[in-house]
């Protein structure tokens, strides 16, 4: 199981390698949201300071939900999915690796607005360790969460606009908590950062969980 | 002999469109069958019913053994399918996608090699990505991605489409030394010129039913 | 379940009319309960007749999801071999969540009225608000994923996996919500939301939660049947493209 | 808004949202009935449903 969920993302990440969707048009996308929320919020930096937490959370929802649906379209293209259908890949291993494969992708895309809210919004860290954890806590979450409900939206001709109406209210409990957790770590806020963390992860286990036991109802046709 | 395919009064309903209306149909171990019909016959949804990739709803069913009602899945892995689209990730190299798609069934990835000699892909191209093939090359690296895991049923839609006369003549001679070796195959075609020779048995579907068997005698 | 007909006679039957004159008696009855009989509260004055409507709404609403969950979880069990089978449990699933959506946005609009006069605001960043809503909108996008185009095997399927995770997250939605204001606004909560309920108006609200849950078994069954004529509708072309695919056949052979 | 104004209008609100919703679903199913050509003899009793909707 171990080596097909590696098989399967070690093919999706070469697939982004060669295309260069995430480096090359979603995270110059979402610094630019970085900068639009600068000039909604008319620059004030104090307010982008307090905000910088949750503004980083949305920049990651909107870049993950384009990579989540690209993900997807790869395999509905071409008509991929009926090979993986045929193939000897169990949906458990297609799961988690498309996940993983996922969390990679988002990981770069965070790995650039990180930098992005430090120098754009002006604050700094308080607490590097509890950032990086509430960080891959997150990501995680998105990755599990992502695959789930893109496979739920995949092949269908409305899935540009039901993703995102699927996902986000799903996401929301993940974007609380990150951003709550981040204002803690940039020392916005004292609060319970590392609780806010823990719910991510509870969050992402039971995605987890779910994705394990349901994904194979999602992909099978007829 | 044992069949590998065996279909009696089988329907089959996509969305709400009967693709099968009660199709019988035997097929045993090492033929090759020739599937023909005008469009909308129903005979891509006959290669995706054996493949289990639509549901039956009606008639009995069974491929390689297994049960079509009550696991449509289980006989999927030793079964290799070409349908109308290639199956090819673009924005893979040649010899990483026939990689991925032996290991995903199963079968050696050094076998790769092997197998793009086999349709005579050459050998500068594969480390090129998928999409800056032309369409005969990909239909190539499609047979390939099927041939490395040494399926016992293959399924081909209309396989010799956009391939040249000799790569034609080529694919008919690795299905012909397959079946030899004891693999089922059904494909779908609507020019027999080059390819006649090659079928065992020829059957022809209208309207989602078998109305002519050349093995029927 | 509430189908105990089959063939022809989907569209009433005795059992329903009597729900449905229960229904609208039941009802009538709890708005001369709730509005004319049950006195004021002493704290919120004419304002807790609001209760009648919005507590049991929330119920409710509530039960339908719980029920769309538990007719998915089955749906996805007896279809799993059989994709033709279990189709009932995915229309109890459809109309239930239809009834649910319902019913929870009756009670975000009553709520807010409520809120409006007792709170002085229309909304409030309080943590059953923010929850009912993020329910409210999971479940509108459960309604759009089964409206697709699509075939109807795989849009069901995809529907009662929907089902099952989006209730199961409902209470992850509930406490991190919950965590989030209590976390930072202690005071805004204790604002008199839920006033000590006894005699009558216990007893009011008690029978408007009866009533409600016959009008919305009603409706759950209607919406049911309804369900099934579509199909119905869709099969009746269906065996007419078989025969005609058929009579084609037996012609020119 | 007062308090029985706010009352009237939520009670208001909740009646029209439950019987425009009652009358879809009966008057939908009573159309793809009739279209199927089923339920005929059922018609009277439908529209005793649809009454009692309404009138609440």
């Amino acid at each position: 199981m171990l080596a097909e969920i590696f098989l399967v993302a070690r093919k999706d990440l070469r697939v982004e390698r060669r295309a260069k969707i995430a480096l090359g048009q979603v995270a110059p996308l979402a610094l630019l949201i970085l900068m639009v929320f600068a000039f909604a919020l008319d620059a004030n930096t104090s307010l982008l300071e307090r905000g910088a937490g949750g503004l980083y959370w949305l920049a990651v929802l909107y870049g993950g939900t384009l990579l989540i649906q690209r993900s997807f379209d790869v395999e509905t293209d071409d008509g991929n999915m009926d090979a993986l259908r045929m193939s000897a890949i169990g949906m458990p291993s297609l799961f988690l690796g498309k996940a993983l494969a996922l969390f990679v992708q988002i990981t770069v895309l965070e790995l650039i607005l990180g930098p992005g809210i430090l120098l754009l919004y002006n604050v700094g860290v308080v607490d590097w360790v509890l950032l990086i954890a509430a960080a891959i806590a997150g990501t995680v979450a998105f990755s599990v969460c992502g695959v789930l409900w893109g496979a739920m939206s995949a092949g269908l001709r409305v899935r540009a606009t039901l993703l995102p109406l699927l996902l986000v209210p799903v996401l929301a409990p993940v974007l609380l908590a990150g951003s709550r957790a981040f204002e803690t770590a940039l020392g916005v806020r004292a609060g319970a950062g590392w609780t806010w963390a823990g719910l991510m992860f509870v969050i992402a286990a039971v995605h987890t969980a779910l994705g394990l036991g349901a994904f194979g109802f999602l992909l099978e046709e007829g | 002999m044992s069949a590998v395919v065996e279909f009696e009064g089988v329907v089959c309903v996509a969305g709400s469109f009967p693709v099968l209306t009660g199709l019988d149909l035997r097929v045993d171990r090492g033929e090759i069958l020739h599937v023909q019909g005008e469009n909308g016959a129903g005979k891509t949804s006959l290669l995706r019913a054996c493949a289990g990739l639509i549901s039956v709803s009606s008639g009995k069913a069974s491929v390689l053994g297994f049960d079509m009602r009550v696991d449509r899945k289980a006989p999927r892995r030793h079964i290799g399918l070409l349908g109308h689209e290639n199956n090819l990730y673009r924005d893979l190299e040649v010899s990483k996608h026939v990689e991925f798609r032996a290991a995903s069934v199963g079968a050696r990835a050094s076998d790769t090699a092997a197998a793009l000699e086999k349709v005579r892909f050459p050998q500068q191209l594969w480390s090129v990505p998928i999409g800056s093939l032309s369409a005969g090359q990909r239909r190539k690296v499609a047979i390939a991605s099927l041939l490395v895991g040494r399926p016992q049923l293959w399924l081909l839609d209309e396989p010799h489409a956009a391939l040249d006369t000799e790569s034609r003549k080529n694919l008919d001679a690795i299905l012909i030394e397959a079946s030899a070796s004891g693999a089922t195959i059904i494909f779908v075609s609507h020019e027999s010129p080059v390819t006649k020779e090659i079928a065992s048995r020829v059957i022809t579907m209208d309207g989602g039913r078998i109305t002519e068997d050349s093995g029927a005698g | 379940m509430p189908v105990a007909n089959s063939g022809a006679k989907m569209t009433a039957t005795l059992i329903t009319r009597v729900l449905g004159v229960s229904a609208l008696a039941a009802t009538g009855l709890m708005a001369v309960l709730g509005l004319v009989i049950s006195p004021p509260d002493v704290v919120q004055g004419e304002a807790v007749r609001m209760l009648y409507i919005h507590v049991p709404s929330i119920w409710i609403a509530y039960g339908g999801f719980a029920l769309t969950s538990i007719s998915s979880i089955l749906f996805l069990r007896r279809s799993r071999r059989r994709p033709d089978q279990g189709r009932h449990y995915d229309r109890l699933a459809g109309s239930a969540a239809e009834v649910g959506v319902v019913f929870t946005a009756i009670t975000l609009i009553t709520g807010m009225l409520w809120g409006k006069v007792t709170w002085g605001t229309y909304w409030q960043w309080d943590a059953r608000l923010t929850t009912t809503v993020l329910l409210f909108v999971t479940y509108l996008g459960y309604l759009a994923l089964r409206r697709l185009p699509a075939e109807p095997a795989v849009r069901s399927r995809r529907a009662a996996v929907m089902a099952l995770i989006s209730f199961i997250n409902v209470p992850i939605v509930h406490y991190s919500v919950d965590w989030w204001r209590t976390l930072h606004q202690k005071a805004s909560l204790s604002v008199g939301r839920r006033p000590e309920i006894t005699g009558e108006m216990y007893w009011t609200l008690l029978y408007s939660a009866l009533a409600v849950t016959i009008l919305a078994t009603w409706l759950i069954i209607h919406r049911y049947r309804v369900i099934r004529l579509e199909e119905l509708r869709d099969e009746e072309g269906l065996e007419a493209l078989i025969a005609s695919r058929l009579n084609k056949d037996f012609g020119s052979h | 808004m007062s308090e029985v104004a706010t009352v009237v209008a939520g009670w208001g609100i909740t009646f029209v949202i439950l019987a425009t919703y009652s009358i879809w679903v009966v008057f939908r199913g009573k159309g793809i009935g009739r279209e199927l050509g089923i339920g005929e003899t059922e018609q009277s009793d439908l529209e005793k449903d649809v009454g009692t909707i309404t009138d609440s």
